[in-house]
């Protein structure tokens, strides 16, 4: 039994990103070995003309190929108006974030955003001084991840807020 | 004026390229940059509506003029960076409030993009059950079935102390039981007593000294088995008596 | 994007077996085609010495090697609430037992249980008095792997408690 397959067992089986971190406490071995463990497997899925590969932008998971993202969808789809998604990309580049400062960059139809937000369990919502704190959920890392530069992306949101 | 009013973001570069003033096949970004920036205060000095996506172009092309100034390569990178706020060099007179005003409206467009689906989601993250899990469970299940029946018979013993509850087979069974064995000693010692002062005693005198009617009543059935005393009820449910047995 | 490819992507986003009929639904292609793609699929699977391979004896299935099962067990959760799984055992180590006997072992959740594990095939009841009598079906032993009747199972145990 290789490391290798034992890492790919792991990744499989949890279906979310890992660190090299939780890999090693699961697979039980150090993390040398498992960076050429995971550098082989990723080699080993790129050679290949398959759907899958292994993703190691934020932690490692393997995942479906941007070309067959029309598959994913149409099986797992997430319904959600373009202004929910605003809020909710606001929530995840910011969290955890204060309802009220929520307010103040998206406005007010952040409530209704977040009570779908909620229902859908991307989101979670504690009661913090007048307001509430609100961040993403499993779930939401489950479903989604951040791109591009979100250092930028916050820096201009505090920038928004501040206005 | 008109056609400046059209313009927005890469329409200027486009028309540059269809008049000729740029080579699309050879283009001198810094040439372009410069030229770009141009018309971005020519908009501004007709006091056009700059809108958030051509001041998006202003600041990409500006770093990509800046990082060739540089000696770096600009498409090494996806050239996205916090720097394009503070290091482009735009003319004084543009007022601050109004930069940010369009960097809000360019940023709600890219706020979608900040997300994207992952492509790792499965549905049914769930596994079969396996023999060993069953097993584990059976195992549960006989710890929890033992502590019942241990709890069952204590139970069972605590009702017989008092004997309040009884079946025929519950008194079949206490006939072998020493507990009861126990119950008509005492209760012997009990009459022994009574009857050095008295000849007859009624039943509930005996519950006085601390047995329970149903107890003293059970043990008085023995000891009136075992000829050493006499029972008489005028009447059923009427009041029971008990009398010294005689020889 | 070859079918081979899209037909992957299908099993691994469902993650449970599918039919050629519900595979066929999802990525639009003729059966006789998609078991050629399947063919291949497995065949692909095989020949790597990875952790996963196509399960075809069901429906279809990427699935973890029985080898890398330990991991699988420890990471994912099973199929069916714990509280099920106990009167399922209940209902394999008593049967045939009487309905009204199991609620005096599990209690009042039991019917719910009974129903669900109705729904899985995995015992089957018939009446009996004023209750009903409940065993386990043919197909609980498929899903153990149990090749003998129940006797097998108790003989698990104790070996198992004799070790």
């Amino acid at each position: 039994m290789s490391l290798k397959a034992r890492v790919e067992a792991t990744l499989f089986t949890t279906g979310k990103a890992l660190t090299i971190e939780e890999i090693s406490e699961i697979v039980k071995a150090p993390n040398e070995d498992l960076e050429e463990a995971l550098l082989e497997l990723i080699m080993d899925y790129s050679s290949r003309d398959g759907a899958l590969e292994i993703d190691d932008e934020d932690g490692y998971v393997i995942q479906v190929k941007e070309e067959y993202f029309d598959i994913v969808e149409s099986l797992m789809p997430i319904e959600m108006s373009e202004n929910a998604l605003k809020t909710l990309s606001a929530i995840a580049i910011k969290q955890p974030v204060l309802q009220s400062d929520l307010v103040n960059i998206i406005g007010m139809g952040v409530y209704d955003h977040i009570n779908y937000l909620l229902g859908k369990e991307l989101i979670s919502k504690k009661p913090k001084g007048k307001s509430f704190m609100i961040k993403t959920t499993t779930k939401f890392n489950e479903y989604f991840k951040l791109t591009g530069d979100t250092k930028t992306l916050a820096q201009i949101l505090d920038i928004q807020s501040k206005n | 004026m008109n056609e400046i009013d059209k313009l927005d973001g890469i329409e200027i570069l486009v028309n540059w390229a269809k008049s000729g003033e740029v080579d699309p096949w050879d283009v001198d970004i810094v040439k372009v940059t410069d030229m770009f920036l141009e018309k971005l205060f020519e908009i501004k000095q007709h006091n056009l509506r700059l809108t958030g996506r051509t001041l998006f172009f202003a600041a990409v092309l500006l770093k990509i003029k800046s990082d060739i100034l540089e000696g770096l390569d600009p498409f090494k990178e996806v050239p996205v960076s916090s720097d394009f706020i503070d290091e482009h060099d735009i003319d004084e007179d543009f007022d601050e409030d109004d930069i940010y005003e369009d960097i809000r409206n360019t940023n709600i467009v890219s706020l979608e993009n900040a997300l994207a689906r992952r492509t790792s989601t499965r549905k049914n993250r769930t596994r079969k059950v396996t023999l060993e899990d069953l097993i584990k469970q059976l195992r549960k299940l006989e710890e929890i079935e033992n502590k019942q029946k241990v709890k069952r018979t204590e139970e069972k013993i605590n009702t017989r102390r008092s004997y309040t509850h009884f079946t025929p087979d519950d008194i079949l069974e206490m006939a072998h039981d020493e507990y009861i064995e126990d119950e008509i000693i005492k209760l012997q010692n009990t009459l022994t007593k009574l009857f050095e002062s008295e000849e007859i005693i009624e039943l509930n005198e005996l519950t006085k000294s601390g047995m329970d009617r149903v107890s003293a009543y059970i043990a008085l059935l023995f000891l009136a088995s075992r000829s050493r005393i006499d029972l008489v009820q005028d009447e059923f449910y009427s009041d029971l008596y008990i009398i010294k047995e005689v020889g």
